[in-house]
């Protein structure tokens, strides 16, 4: 018998390891344009004390791991590239508090954004997380591991500032924890202690987050988006720079894309807003809409086309049907604002030559500070070659970032060396050095990331 | 290669919780039972169509019986079976050595490489059809098979023993096997797969057309009567919903020191 | 002199039990008809066993085969038909193992001779042999009679017949018969089964799971209900046969023989050769949802239920009086 | 079959596996899905399911013992397809039935299916227990035997079988005749609805059942039929249309409550306790009925109904349905949806939780069992909580 095997057995229980095909091939998977490939195993732990003993076994055995939450990172995150241990934390699932006068929630590794979201509204209505544009089941920790951000990006910055403390099990097993939390019963800031941040944007290659700190927000009695429309791109950046200064919106995006047919060239500017009472909705739709949007409206540069209530959960599983055929994929990047005009051209481009209906997104970041800009391209799983043109597309996006001066979010192997050519040596000498000191045998998440050794 | 897989109905008794004896009290009341295809039969089909899948296999199963016996060689036609064959003659009152008689006759008559039996049937449990069909046609045999592989003239054995022991052989084919459950997993057979077996071959014989007189098929050993067995001691029977049974057994086994 | 004819098996250097007690009903029914009892011993360095049966027989055959440790149906079948066509005795008697299911019927039709296989009981009427076996998995007897036959051979079911004294002192006689090695079916040796982690002989407690138990995922209900008793999990053939348990974990005939302190039979409808290898247990106590179900008949206390149902509040309870 | 010859080879791939499916009504966790749930393997997910199928269908796998038991995992609940947000996600569970019927097809069930389907087949019924005993459970009550009633009170397999189930069976009788509804029942020569063999992709057995119902009931002029499952309900409402089942059924909490309504069956004994209601996924998801039972609970003085945090289309299978009140793959941990689903009701702080079908109280009192709530929390069918307020207990 497999030894690795009947330890794992003996860690998490006979049920929660596997080594039968059908697991491996569901968990060689991204949903996205990665090759597969198989872990050896997959197991669900429900423990830190159960990781820790995962990682010493994987130490002492040379075996990767590879952590997921959701599942849901793309570009390869989560794909056992090198086999090894698939750890599915989605166990971990238990929001261990809410400090509703701090504004914060520490929750497990597992708990998915849905979760919080659903608890937040049931138990503490008066607050909310920045939650991502992605589906439901994406987990707090795997998403502050990859610097996501999420609906609240534009007045507070990425989910990954939003971190208060962190509980993270090393690759050689040892438990540390980051922040207030280290000293304090309080998981109330990250500061003012000295910087040891290792962990968030390493997606997974210098431990297991296994419980976070995040901040929340006020959230208010009414939510809701207005809609703005423009034709010419080249308005965004000036339209973006005008609408942060009112400092009056939680989440600004602007998108354009090939479906529906009659709004392909159009660029929409979502801008969402929340307020208390009709009095404060009134005061900052006017303050937007009329002092601010109004004479584009009145130039006919751009239409405003409506303020709907209520917040819609963001259903981008939708863009995987396009091609009817279950997939996607997006190079997400971080960018100047001003570059959007430029980013949204030479992405159709990109799409058009591949034959793949458009879609861009810019996220606003802060005051303007950056934009997530996304190039996102359709994919029909059950034909290789559209699979094979959305992957060109992703590349070639990847290397379009770099051109037009950006950096890419959560790039996959391509993108990696992309950024690692081009990185700063003594940068890139000084995170050899880190993945070193924390993974002296190279088992988490070997394949993304490599700094060489 | 030619297989004959020789298959038995059984009454299924599962779902009654006691059997009557008839009126001639040399059988059950059937009335309240439905048949089903012996259970070891159902193994010995199995390994059968498995040979099938692998290399160039001809298929037969054969059942001596009444014509409601057909259905379990419909049933083997949707495992696999090429062909079935009835010999349509009702042996419920017939020994042992007289069932061997007319299956031995029958597959004298057929192409046969590997004869497989179940090594014993339900109903009756003698476990002895097989190795007496095999003595009757001067063919090597194997009683209580749990495995089997089929080589080139040859197939390879083994067979079970008391206490987990097996013993191996290498058998010159022709040759007989009775097949032991959990050699393999029978497969389900849908009701699909049996109603697309309805158009397949089935074909009827008659003991005479096998050559054999009344005389030839006269019981050696004579069953005179069935009788309801003596039950030993009865367990003292617990009931109750699980709560109460439950906490009733926890006091038993408390007094008896096990807890 | 009428006699009867028991053919002795050996296993491991030893003579059967299932011989010994052929020869214990042997013995009976020869006080009754007069007879001796012959027992024969075939194989290689069989004079050994042939000591051991001349305690319970009147005479004791010994064939010499080469190559042959352990029973052999073929060369074995070879020698009885001789001896038996050349002494004619009214009864064989040979034990329903493995070795006889292999053995009699062929011996049966090569002799053209009645037999029944599987029997609890032999009986001597005035009208000649009665022979008893259950059938229907134990819930009917069959009682067999045997027309104007010379010989009969019969099988004996294992731990139906009582063992003799063992105080005689047969004679011997050597058996020589011509014989050649079988070119069509050749032996290729014994597997034993392999030493495993748990050793169920050895528990005091064993939860035994059979057919009832619907799924593998089920088994774990009874891993914890034997965690809670201190007991390991055993089972019938079924949970074998799906790859539910490993075979070392089967209790009955072709598995292991245990005689625990306790006996919890979940599921198990109680067939015989199941049964024959728990009967030695303290205390049985059976689950099943069939009151017919043999397994009450040899149980000490019975619930009749879904064991699905009985085995979490059972594990509940004695966890609870654990604690 | 290969993937070409699937029936949904073209909309298979297109699951995204973005794991919508996992989730309830409200995304209080991802647990909704009763084998993801039980199993915390993504594999067990609906999406897992169908990624599966299609690797299965196309080669990429092989099939083993495994396979089939996490395609067997699945309760035929619904609940994905409340939830996944893709224009095909009508057929998301058909998707899986239909990989289910092909592995009946090539004879590749798990044993316990096997077993549940041939039973069925032979007797009638999952139990292997004989038709002959099938109306066991009138013994000592006064329903009488349907020749022309104005209902046929079908009482399906667990009702007719199951110990607990008879009682509200026989429960459910005594309140119909009390209200003065005409009706008899099938006893012995009732035959297995077919739903769960529906869901388990035995196809032609399902017909074999349906054309034998329709024609049993056609000759004794059957024109409406009361089920005490949700499942037989289903099966006979949208089903047996098929095999030119003309009748119409109800649900009897909707016969219940039309008999409220109309003052027929007087309630006004009251029940006095907090009750909690567990909506059955074949009365629910699967026939849109959340309101009939809640109607007649309300009706009663002294119930107070209060919900579970996942209730209606959002409530969370018992872990029975597609056979699995009888294979139990779901079975043998706290994660399995039975005992999940008793905690939720616990936490309502109810003293009772009120069924509606026959799997689910087997389940469910299992579950209650299990958890060691036997104190704090009764299992009662819907009718036997009328029965008490009717005074028929």
């Amino acid at each position: 018998m497999d030894s690795i095997y009947d330890s794992l057995v003996e860690i998490v229980g006979s049920e929660h390891v596997s080594t039968q095909p059908e697991e491996l091939y569901i968990y060689s998977f991204d949903l996205g344009t990665t090759e597969p490939h198989r872990p050896d195993y997959a197991v669900a732990p429900r423990t830190t004390g159960e990781i820790q003993q995962i990682v010493r076994l994987a130490n002492r055995e040379k075996v990767p791991v590879v952590p997921l939450g959701g599942g849901l990172s793309l570009a390869g995150l989560a794909v056992p590239l090198k086999g090894g241990i698939a750890l599915d934390l989605k166990r971990m699932d238990t929001i261990i508090e809410v400090n509703e006068r701090a504004r914060y929630a520490v929750v497990e590794c597992g708990v998915s954004q849905g979760q919080l979201t659903s608890y937040l509204e049931r138990r503490h209505p008066r607050l909310m997380h920045s939650e991502p544009g992605a589906p439901p089941q994406a987990t707090i920790a795997g998403n502050v591991a990859i610097h996501g951000q999420g609906d609240l990006a534009q007045p507070y910055g990425f989910n990954s500032d939003m971190v208060n403390g962190l509980e993270v099990v090393l690759p050689t097993g040892e438990v540390c924890r980051f922040g207030s939390c280290s000293i304090s019963p309080y998981w109330y800031t990250q500061h003012p202690l000295p910087d040891v941040g290792l962990f968030l944007g390493w997606a997974g290659t210098t431990g297991i987050i296994t419980r976070v700190s995040i901040k929340l927000f006020p959230c208010k009695e009414i939510l809701g988006a207005g809609q703005f429309v423009v034709e010419d791109e080249e308005l965004i950046p000036e339209l973006v720079h005008r609408i942060t200064h009112t400092e009056m919106a939680h989440d600004l995006v602007a998108f354009s894309q090939a479906i529906p047919p009659f709004s392909s060239g159009l660029h929409h500017l979502t801008i969402s807003l929340s307020a208390d009472s009709e009095k404060e909705l009134d005061f900052k739709m006017e303050l937007i809409f009329d002092d601010t949007l109004g004479e584009y409206i009145r130039r006919g540069d751009g239409g405003f086309l409506g303020f709907t209530r209520g917040q819609q959960r963001p259903q981008v599983s939708k863009t995987s049907d396009w091609r009817k055929g279950g997939g996607f994929e997006y190079v997400g990047s971080i960018m100047p604002v001003e570059t959007y005009p430029e980013c949204y051209r030479r992405g159709r481009e990109i799409s058009e030559r591949h034959d793949i209906p458009y879609t861009v997104l810019g996220r606003v970041i802060g005051m303007s500070h950056a934009m997530m800009f996304s190039w996102t391209y359709a994919f029909n799983r059950a034909d290789p070659e559209t699979v094979r043109q959305a992957r060109e597309a992703l590349h070639e996006s990847d290397d379009l970032v770099l051109e037009l001066g950006g950096t890419i979010w959560k790039p996959g192997v391509y993108g990696q060396k992309l950024v690692m050519e081009r990185m700063d040596p003594n940068t890139l000498n000084l995170m050899k050095k880190v993945k070193q000191l924390l993974d002296p045998n190279g088992i988490m998440n070997p394949g993304n990331w490599e700094v060489g050794r | 290669m030619d297989v004959v897989v020789c298959v038995k109905r059984v009454p299924d008794a599962s779902g009654m919780d006691a059997l009557v004896i008839d009126a001639s009290r040399k059988d059950i009341e059937r009335r309240t039972l439905v048949a089903k295809i012996n259970d070891w039969d159902e193994y010995a089909l199995e390994a059968a169509a498995q040979l099938k899948e692998k290399a160039g296999v001809s298929l037969t199963a054969v059942t001596v019986g009444p014509d409601e016996w057909d259905d379990v060689l419909r049933r083997a036609l949707a495992m696999g079976a090429d062909r079935a064959i009835r010999v349509d003659e009702d042996m419920l009152a017939a020994d042992c050595h007289a069932v061997s008689t007319v299956l031995a006759a029958l597959v004298r008559t057929l192409p046969h490489d590997l004869v497989l039996f179940g090594a014993q049937s339900e109903d009756f449990g003698s476990g002895q059809l097989g190795v007496m069909v095999a003595e009757m046609l001067g063919i090597p045999h194997a009683a209580l098979v749990v495995s089997l592989e089929v080589g080139e003239g040859s197939v390879r054995v083994d067979r079970e023993l008391e206490a987990g022991a097996l013993e191996s052989y290498a058998i010159e084919l022709p040759a007989l096997l009775t097949i032991q459950t959990g050699v393999n997993r029978p497969r389900y057979i849908s009701v699909g797969g049996i109603r697309r077996a309805m158009k397949k071959d089935l074909q009827i014989m008659s003991v005479s057309e096998l050559g054999l007189t009344a005389e030839m098929l006269a019981p050696q050993a004579v069953l005179e009567r069935l009788e309801t067995p003596p039950r030993g001691k009865e367990a003292e029977l617990i009931s109750g919903p699980p709560e109460e049974t439950a906490e009733r057994l926890v006091g038993i086994l408390r007094n008896a020191g096990i807890l | 002199m009428r006699e009867i004819l028991v053919v002795a098996e050996h296993r491991k250097q030893k003579v059967a039990d299932i011989s010994v007690q052929m020869l214990g009903k042997g013995r009976q029914l020869a006080g009754q008809a007069g007879a001796d009892l012959v027992a024969v011993t075939i194989g290689t360095d069989v004079a050994g066993y042939a000591r051991e049966l001349s305690r319970y027989a009147d005479r004791v055959l010994t064939a010499e085969v080469s190559g042959m440790q352990e029973p052999l149906a073929e060369p074995s079948q070879r020698v009885l038909s001789s001896i038996i066509r050349d002494r004619k005795p009214f009864l064989v008697l040979i034990g329903h193992s493995s070795f006889g299911m292999d053995l009699a019927p062929a011996l049966a039709v090569e002799l053209e001779v009645p037999l029944v296989t599987d029997c609890v009981d032999v009986s001597l009427e005035e009208d000649g042999l009665r022979a008893v076996r259950p059938v229907y998995n134990g819930k009917m007897n069959a009682v067999y009679s045997f027309a104007l036959a010379q010989t009969v051979i019969v099988t004996g079911r294992v731990g139906e017949f009582p063992v003799g004294e063992g105080d005689r002192r047969g004679e011997f006689q050597e058996v020589s018969l011509p014989f050649g090695p079988l070119d069509y079916k050749r032996f290729e040796g014994y597997t034993e089964q392999e030493a495993a982690g748990v050793d169920i002989t050895e528990a005091n407690v064993l939860v035994s799971v059979g057919r009832g138990i619907k799924d593998r995922a089920s088994i774990e209900l009874a891993e914890r209900l034997a965690d809670a008793l201190g007991g390991v999990v055993a089972c019938s053939r079924p949970v074998v046969d799906y790859g539910w348990l490993p075979a070392d974990r089967q209790v009955g005939l072709s598995g292991k023989t245990v005689k625990p302190k306790l006996y919890l039979a979940l599921g198990i409808s109680g067939a015989f050769q199941h049964v024959v290898g728990m009967r030695g247990a303290n205390m049985i106590v059976a689950v099943n949802r069939d009151p017919g179900a043999p397994i009450f008949g040899i149980a000490d206390y019975g619930i009749v239920d879904d064991i699905l149902r009985v085995i979490p509040v059972l594990t509940e309870k004695v966890t609870g009086l654990r604690s | 079959m290969t993937l070409a010859d699937y029936k949904y080879a073209d909309m298979i791939h297109r699951c995204f596996r973005c794991g919508y499916c996992k989730f309830p009504v409200n995304w209080m966790d991802v647990n909704s899905c009763p084998a993801y749930a039980r199993f915390r393997m993504e594999t067990y997910s609906c999406g897992g399911r169908l990624w599966l199928t299609r690797a299965w269908l196309s080669d990429e796998i092989e099939w083993t013992e495994h396979l089939a038991q996490i395609l067997y995992t699945c309760t035929a609940c619904k609940n994905c397809e409340e939830k996944c947000p893709l224009s095909f996600n009508v057929d998301i569970l058909n998707m899986i039935v239909a990989a289910k019927a092909e592995m009946v097809e090539r004879g590749l069930v798990p044993s316990a299916v096997k077993e549940f389907l041939e039973n069925i087949e032979r007797h009638g019924n999952p139990y292997g227990t004989a038709r002959a005993r099938r109306g066991e459970w009138t013994e000592g009550s006064e329903i009488e035997q349907y020749q022309g009633q104005e209902f046929l009170y079908y009482v399906g397999c667990v009702g007719s079988y199951d110990t607990r189930a008879q009682e509200t069976a026989r429960t459910l009788g005594r309140v119909l005749t009390r209200s003065g509804v005409s009706f008899g029942v099938l006893g012995s020569e009732e035959n297995c609805d077919g739903n769960e063999v529906n869901t388990l992709g035995e196809e032609a057995l399902f017909e074999m059942l349906a054309e034998d119902n329709v024609r049993k009931f056609k000759e004794l002029g059957v024109t409406r039929v009361v089920a005490l499952s949700p499942h037989s309900y289903n099966a006979m409402k949208n089903e047996y249309p098929r095999f030119d089942g003309t009748f119409t059924s109800f649900h009897y909490t909707q016969l219940l409550r039309d008999l409220i309504i109309g003052e027929k069956l007087d309630v006004s004994g009251g029940f006095s306790a907090s009750v909690t209601y567990h909506d059955p996924c074949f009365l629910g998801r699967w026939n849109g009925e959340y309101e009939a039972p809640r109607r007649v609970l309300r009706s009663i003085p002294g119930v107070e109904l209060v919900e579970m945090e996942k209730n209606r289309a959002g409530a969370l299978c018992c872990g029975g349905g597609g056979g699995n009140f009888y294979t139990d793959f779901l079975g043998g941990s706290e994660s399995s949806p039975a005992r999940t689903r008793v905690r939720e009701a616990s936490a309502t702080g109810a003293s009772v939780l009120a069924v509606a079908c026959p799997n689910c109280m087997t389940m469910l009192e299992d579950a209650v069992k299990a958890e060691g709530l036997e104190d704090s929390l009764a299992v009662k069918d819907v009718a036997e909580i009328v029965a008490a307020a009717c005074g028929t207990a």
